[in-house]
């Protein structure tokens, strides 16, 4: 009996079968797509963020429209560091992770109070008032032409970031992987059944003996530090950043792509990133002007329809229950 | 892989806030590639056109999967400075002519040995400007320009060329790329009554200036609206109405620009899409192809990167804008400036040349 | 009850208005160490407002609040949980997307000071196991304990609101209507659980079930408009004729079985 | 000076028209719509269009706009939306950016990218002037327009809802459908009618905005943050909420902008976040709390 | 007496497990059945069958010469169904007087009248409704079908959490209402003998199918027979 319970507590914290081989097939994939390197590297980027976003959206029910505000954030430190400090990657991403944490610390204080909507707001607000700076201070950070001159040492020394992005890929996978692996011993600990409390019930959390805010508050720096670490691997990859890593049109993306993929469960993330790049570079090498439509029409579709239903076709044709 | 074929690899946005850029600009390659067929040298012209929504960092992954993928030999386009300064880089690394067809900040041909730029810059459009004001009893002008490095640059040079020419910028004023309502700029204006307005904003945003601007008076006031020709872009001046009558601007295109090549092009141009007025975002795109063509006509079909730059550099031409070369040294292009004001020809708003600076260079170069 | 008998939970002046409504108005309230104390009222008289007040979710416009000799009054929610003083909501509120194991594991867990453990899983303390078993079982919930929350029956959602509340081994608890919309048969089983706790746990019972009001309780409060009307052991209520006028009626209730 | 105030009266009353609608469809209906600047779009360019092509009057296409859009809304919300009202809000949030997509892209294949730019009549181009120095008051006429027909709409709208049955039914349908309707309330009646109100105010609100703000196909995802911030610091519970947020912000963001022009984009954004920091709930929200 | 309500062969049920089996009862004018039976064994389901809120799969109902299981839910209303759901439901962004006058309909039951018959409404008639206490919540359920002036009372468990004294006067009202006014009622209770001393038939249910159907008289004199039906063991 108390193996049985302590097995049902555990089963959501074990290792699947598949998921180490997904992990490898992942790792591999530079290699064998080797002329996908460049979108195999967005794509691992982006599942990063979405990742990060999942913590607090999905496990701890803060909504956000501003996740852009600590991924540019990471992504101006990191290239910043480089062109101004040292050019390491490694060190510049670590540097990066610390000062989004610190940015996700004072922002917490923002998202502990009100509704669905005023998070949103608020948030939203954030990212647009740091997009300004970075504007404002062109000095630092080369305003809306975007941070130039950015040049990246070599990974661990040894290997260069080449033109076709294999050893770019492999590094945000490997740093991805990483912090898949911290944020789901996160997520499946008492630490992680908390958040997941909050999120479904505030008023019951509290009268446990959670102490809600400082939860919150936690797991909202942990997300912006990994979504630091997404934001210092775009710009290290891509040698440059710009204003756009704090756009509107970025946070709303990642909102999209965890809630085609899935919310409360980090695989949703990843198969987001998976499953909306590759539609948006597909679709749009197709009609470079209209596949918004296209992408729009998926989204009413898989939400009409509902995710589940979508991923089995065989229950499309049988009546649904009330 | 396939020897012949020579493939461009056109980066715009076609989709978005920058989409109407993106769409003159492949109209007008289209066009350029059916009015000389798409063989040069032995060798099939492929275009692949990708949309980068005007975001640097999908920029820069298109052009290095162009590169690395579809070994693609000239990459053009780049709708936005960012774009262009994002790319730079692959241009240099993998020794690929990259062609700027609209971005229009001075310094993008300095990011890279292998940029070639056919649009124009904002410098030598406001210094043009600022020339022509001072001479026609202009002295005293607010400049209101977009928060951005495009405005920033014609700010600058448009400030600096004015104070040199014995006039004065009395306030300068910058307003967010993405204001709706401009009401709070120009009540400013209107307090400070200074002979004219110089105004860049985006083309598109540049009809709700003007409407603002006389919706408030300020031309009864006595102040003159000029400024660089996005204000007047020719693809929507004639839905400008009547209140664009007179606003002077200056700037190297025109749809109406009086000579038999523009006749021709304006005409092919609108009848292969509905309509569609060229714009200098066509033009810029035009004249694009036509270097690329000749390059790979003067290099044979045989040469790499290089050989392709080099046979850009220093081509001389006629553009539908008039004569335009490009600076062997800069890369960059010299053309003239135009000064027009905006009359009624035939039924229709044009921007009708009445000035001109002879073959300018780029004054952000001459520093 | 003696006067000797330490006090553990000591309400004084609480004062409660929302607007224009004075919820709870000058109410004391001293529950002694092991009560059974019973809080009763007509509707809309206080009392849920009274617990609100005593768990922090409201704050009082007037009052002070004393848990075990020290003011809580400004004292955060999950603090005064943290000290021992647990409730049960009227209305249920759980965790809808979580099973009952891992409602109880989590809440076992906080109760442990592991709600900050982020490196070890849920459930890999053995005592947690442990006492979550044995809570499963004492509330019949072991059948469904891995059922998401929400689609459970009403009754076993009753249950584990209960079962919750224990979790947190409280030592002073607030029950809210704990057996609406039980059937007949189960509440006094349901009661009994909770009655059967150590007898240094003081209980405050909210109930309109007057039959398991005076089985229960030995010592009762009626609150009537947000006042104490009166207080005394459960002869002395079940006799006076006030609260039979305000609350009890003509006693039909309180006899039929 | 009074000048300054006036067009921040006029531009706050014109994000109330824009953002009205969506208070409706959020606010009443707890419906968390997206794609409402594409009804706005839609509104803008029946506008536009009738008047570039047929030559219609300013003043008969402002209605046909209110009635288009409606009439858009009210089959979608038959077709589409319907299903998606029991749905989690951020599912909602996804289909109608979808549809927003959708909605963005078509109008471009359909009308083009360009912007379009709409000739107003005469009568409503001017501008007069009373007072003079400091105090000077320079009011253009289509302000004054945008002021009233925002007030007699906010008057109108406040009116339905606060006095009349209607709100309450509504309001009981959005809290619980199945109830509402087991007590007699029909409910899909009172939704289809709510959701056309809605969008045809989104069209009347383009249909007055395309003059000042430029109508293209980017239109609904460029001002969405705009209506948003509208609604969210007004609060969703009424009409006035959203009326006195969308005056302040107006008024703010003007001034601030002719005051201390270098601060131009942060004004709005900072007051937003401090408004709803200090007042989680939305600066006006309906007494007695949550 | 004319006959009220007539269900026959009745099935419902949620998806595609079936809850009611074949259910049959008849009620007359001006009175009152007892719905007795166990924890989940459908009475609650019964009642929102009838009130149009369940999918019903099989049988007909008919009130008063009308079908109603040919009608939406939200016309039952207009052929004489008053709904008191057994979670409330009260209506949370509207006040209490709004509560009423939404759903209200012409007749003798006013808004006013409520507020005679519980005062506490009456105090609290701007509050919100998720303001009030639980009692007041359920007062307010019963109130709120009462204005829809209804031929047939459907009150699920309307007892819960009031005081001893509120239930008293809850069962004398009904009482009053259906003998002076005519109208029916269905009640289902926890406490059986509650209902039975107001009621004039009763109908017990377990596992979905009537097991018991005759007057509340005779359920009233034999409480083993109760206890048996219901499985109760003291
Ligand atoms: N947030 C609020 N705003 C205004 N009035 C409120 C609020 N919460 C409660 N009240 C009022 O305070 C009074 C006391 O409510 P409370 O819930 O404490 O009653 P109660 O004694 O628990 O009643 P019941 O036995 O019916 O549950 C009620 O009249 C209620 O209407
Ligand atoms: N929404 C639902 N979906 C699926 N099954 C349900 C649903 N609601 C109730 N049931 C099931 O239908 C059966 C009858 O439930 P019902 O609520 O009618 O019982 P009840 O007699 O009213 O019980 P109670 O005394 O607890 O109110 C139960 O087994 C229950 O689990
Ligand atoms: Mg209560
Ligand atoms: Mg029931």
């Amino acid at each position: 009996m108390t193996k049985q319970v302590h097995d049902a507590l555990r089963n959501t914290s074990r290792w699947k079968l598949w998921e180490p081989v997904f992990w490898l097939v992942v790792l591999a994939s530079p290699f064998v797509l080797s002329s996908h390197a460049l979108i195999i590297n967005e794509i691992a980027i982006v599942a990063l963020f979405a990742i990060s976003l999942d913590l607090v959206l999905g496990y701890s029910g803060i909504v956000s429209l501003g996740h852009a505000a600590f991924f540019g954030m990471g992504a101006y430190v990191a290239a910043l560091f480089a062109k101004l400090v040292m050019p390491d990657p490694l060190v510049g991403l670590l540097v990066a992770i610390v000062v989004s944490a610190l940015l996700g610390a004072i922002c917490s204080l923002t998202v502990l109070r009100g509704s669905d909507l005023t998070r949103l707001m608020v948030t939203l607000g954030v990212a647009l008032i740091l997009l300004e700076l970075a504007n404002k201070l062109d000095w630092l950070t080369g305003g809306a032409d975007g941070l130039q001159g950015v040049v990246m040492g070599p990974l661990l020394g040894k290997f260069e970031f080449d033109l076709t992005g294999q050893v770019a890929a492999c590094y945000s996978i490997l740093v991805a992987l990483v912090l898949f692996v911290l944020a789901r011993r996160l997520t499946n600990s008492p630490f992680g059944a908390t958040l997941m409390a909050i999120r479904d019930n505030r008023l019951r959390a509290m009268a446990i003996g959670i102490p809600v805010s400082s939860r919150v508050a936690v797991v909202y720096t942990i997300a912006a530090a990994l979504a630091g670490a997404a934001g210092a691997l775009l710009a290290q990859t891509t040698g440059f950043a710009s204003l756009d890593v704090f756009a509107f049109d970025r946070s709303a993306d990642i909102m999209l792509i965890l809630v085609i993929g899935g919310t409360g469960w980090l695989y949703g993330g990843i198969a987001g990133a998976i499953v909306f790049k590759l539609m948006q570079d597909v679709i749009s090498s197709i009609t470079p002007q209209y596949w918004t439509f296209w992408i729009g029409l998926f989204l009413v579709i898989l939400m009409l329809v509902g995710r589940e239903k979508l991923m089995r076709p065989w229950t499309w044709f049988k009546r649904s229950g009330a | 892989q396939d020897n012949n074929k020579f493939k461009i690899g056109l980066i715009i946005p076609m989709t978005g806030q920058q989409a109407s850029t993106g769409r003159q600009i492949e109209a007008a390659a289209r066009l350029y590639m059916a009015q000389n067929g798409d063989t040069v040298a032995g060798k099939k012209i492929e275009l692949i056109v990708k949309d980068d929504v005007a975001t640097p960092d999908v920029t820069k992954r298109l052009a290095q999967e162009l590169v690395v993928n579809e070994k693609i030999n000239v990459m053009a386009g780049f709708g936005v400075t960012p774009a262009a300064l994002a790319a730079a880089p692959i241009a240099t690394q993998s020794k690929t002519p990259l062609v700027v067809m609209a971005a229009a900040t001075s310094s993008i041909t300095e990011a890279s040995p292998y940029v070639v730029r056919t649009s124009f810059t904002l410098p030598q459009a406001s210094v043009a400007m600022a020339d022509w004001a001072p001479k026609n009893g202009i002295k005293k002008v607010v400049t209101l320009v977009s928060d951005y490095g495009p405005g920033i640059d014609a700010e600058r040079y448009f400030k600096d060329r004015l104070l040199f020419n014995g006039g004065q910028v009395v306030e300068s004023l910058r307003v967010p790329l993405r204001s709706p309502d401009f009401a709070p700029f120009l009540q400013k204006v209107r307090d400070i009554k200074p002979d004219a307005l110089f105004v860049f904003v985006p083309s598109g945003a540049g009809a709700a200036v003007m409407k603002q601007f006389l919706e408030r008076g300020m031309d009864k006031a006595g102040i003159k609206l000029i400024g660089t020709g996005d204000l007047t872009d020719d693809d929507q001046l004639n839905d400008m109405g009547d209140g664009a009558l007179g606003v002077v601007t200056s700037h190297h295109y025109s749809a109406f620009h009086p000579s038999p090549m523009n006749k021709k092009f304006v005409e092919a141009f609108e009848k292969a899409n509905k309509g569609m007025r060229p714009n200098f975002m066509a033009v810029g795109g035009y004249d694009g192809m036509r270097v690329i063509y000749e390059a790979l006509r003067a290099t044979k079909g045989q040469g790499g990167g290089e050989a392709l730059l080099a046979a850009m550099k220093g081509q001389i031409f006629e553009s539908p804008r008039g004569p335009m070369f490009i600076d062997a040294q800069t890369r960059d292009v010299v053309h003239n400036m135009y000064l027009r004001k905006v009359e009624r020809k035939n039924g229709q708003l044009y921007n009708v040349e009445f000035d001109v600076i002879k073959d300018m260079k780029d004054p952000g170069k001459s520093k | 009850m003696t006067d000797s008998v330490e006090t553990v939970l000591l309400a004084e002046g609480l004062v409660m208005r929302f607007g224009g409504i004075t919820a709870t108005n000058n109410v004391t309230l001293n529950l002694k160490k092991g009560a059974r104390h019973a809080l009763i009222g007509p509707n809309g008289a206080g009392k849920t407002t009274l617990i609100n007040l005593l768990t922090g979710v409201l704050q009082p416009t007037e009052g002070r609040i004393t848990l075990l000799g020290q003011d809580i009054t400004n004292v955060a929610p999950n603090q005064r949980v943290k000290r021992g003083m647990v409730r049960t909501f009227q209305i249920n509120q759980l965790f809808d997307s979580l099973t009952p194991l891992q409602t109880l594991a989590l809440t076992v867990s906080q109760q442990n000071g592991l709600g900050t453990s982020w490196w070890k899983a849920l459930g890999s303390n053995s005592h947690v196991v442990e006492r979550c078993e044995q809570l499963l079982e004492q509330f019949h919930l072991t059948e469904v304990m891995n059922q998401q929350t929400k689609v459970l029956a009403y009754g076993k959602r009753r249950l584990l609101e209960i079962a919750i509340a224990l979790a947190c081994e409280p030592r002073v608890l607030l029950l809210d209507e704990p057996v609406a919309g039980v059937p007949a048969g189960e509440r006094e089983e349901l009661l009994q659980t909770v009655a059967a706790l150590p007898a240094d746990v003081s209980i405050l019972l909210i109930e309109h079930d007057m039959d398991l009001v005076f089985s229960f309780a030995n010592r009762m409060t009626v609150l009537v408009n947000g006042t104490v009307l009166t207080e005394g052991d459960p002869e002395q209520i079940a006799n006076d004729p006030q609260v039979k006028a305000v609350y009890l009626g003509h006693g039909e209730e309180v006899s039929h079985g | 000076m009074l000048t300054i105030l006036f067009d921040g009266i006029a531009y706050g009353m014109l994000l109330f028209i824009l953002a009205v609608g969506l208070a409706v469809t959020m606010g009443l209906m707890n419906f968390i719509n997206l794609a409402h600047g594409a009804f706005a779009m839609v509104g803008g360019y029946i506008t536009v269009l009738l008047m570039q092509r047929l030559g219609v009057p300013f003043l008969v296409c402002l209605p046909l706009a209110f009635l288009g859009s409606a009439l858009l809304g009210g089959v979608l919300e038959r077709t589409l939306y319907r299903p998606m009202y029991r749905k989690p809000h951020l599912d909602q949030v996804l289909f109608s950016i979808g549809l927003t997509f959708m909605a963005v892209a078509s109008a471009d294949y359909f009308i083009g990218s360009t912007q379009q730019i709409m000739q107003l009549p005469e009568w409503l181009k001017g501008r007069t002037e009373i007072g003079d120095g400091a105090w000077m008051l320079g009011m253009g006429h289509y302000r004054l327009f945008i002021i009233a027909v925002c007030a007699a709409l906010t008057i109108a709208l406040q009116y339905v809802l606060a006095k009349t049955r209607f709100g309450s039914m509504l309001r009981a349908s959005v809290d619980d459908q199945r109830v509402a309707a087991g007590l007699g309330i029909n409910v899909n009646v009172v939704f289809l009618s709510t959701f056309a109100v809605g969008s045809g105010l989104a069209g009347l609100g383009g249909a007055l905005g395309a003059e000042v703000l430029g109508l293209d196909p980017t239109f609904p995802l460029k001002f969405m943050i705009y209506f948003l911030i509208v609604v969210a610091v007004g609060g969703t519970s009424s009409i006035t909420g959203p009326l006195l947020a969308a005056l302040l912000l107006g008024i703010a963001d003007v001034a601030g902008k002719y005051y201390i022009p270098k601060m131009g984009a942060f004004i709005v954004y900072c007051l937003m976040i401090a408004i709803l920091i200090w007042r989680p709930q939305g600066l006006f929200v309906r007494k007695g709390g949550k | 007496m004319a006959e009220l309500l007539k269900v026959e062969a009745l099935s419902a049920g949620y998806g595609e497990a079936v809850v009611l089996n074949n259910i049959s009862l008849s009620l007359d004018e001006g009175k009152t059945l007892a719905l007795l039976g166990r924890n989940g064994t459908g009475k609650t389901t019964l009642i929102n069958t009838l009130a149009g809120a369940t999918r019903q799969h099989a049988g007909s109902i008919t009130l008063g010469g009308t079908l109603l299981h040919k009608l939406p839910s939200h016309e039952r209303a207009g052929v004489g169904i008053g709904w008191v759901p057994q979670e409330r439901n009260i209506f949370k962004s509207l006040t209490v007087d709004e509560n009423l006058t939404a759903v209200a309909r012409a007749g003798a039951w006013t808004p006013a009248r409520v507020y005679e018959m519980f005062p506490r409404l009456a105090e609290r008639k701007t509050n919100l409704g998720t303001q009030l206490s639980g009692g007041e919540q359920q007062m307010l359920a019963v109130g709120r079908a009462l204005v829809l002036n209804p031929k047939l009372l459907l009150l699920d468990e309307p007892l819960e959490g009031l005081a001893p004294i509120i239930v008293e006067e809850l069962l004398k009202a009904i009482r009053r209402i259906t003998r002076d006014e005519g109208l029916s009622a269905i009640i289902v209770e926890q406490h059986p003998q509650a209902i039975l001393a107001i009621s004039d038939s009763a109908v017990v249910l377990d596992r979905g199918t009537v097991v018991h159907a005759g007057t509340a008289q005779e359920l009233r004199e034999q409480p083993a027979l109760v206890d048996r039906l219901l499985g109760v063991s003291r």
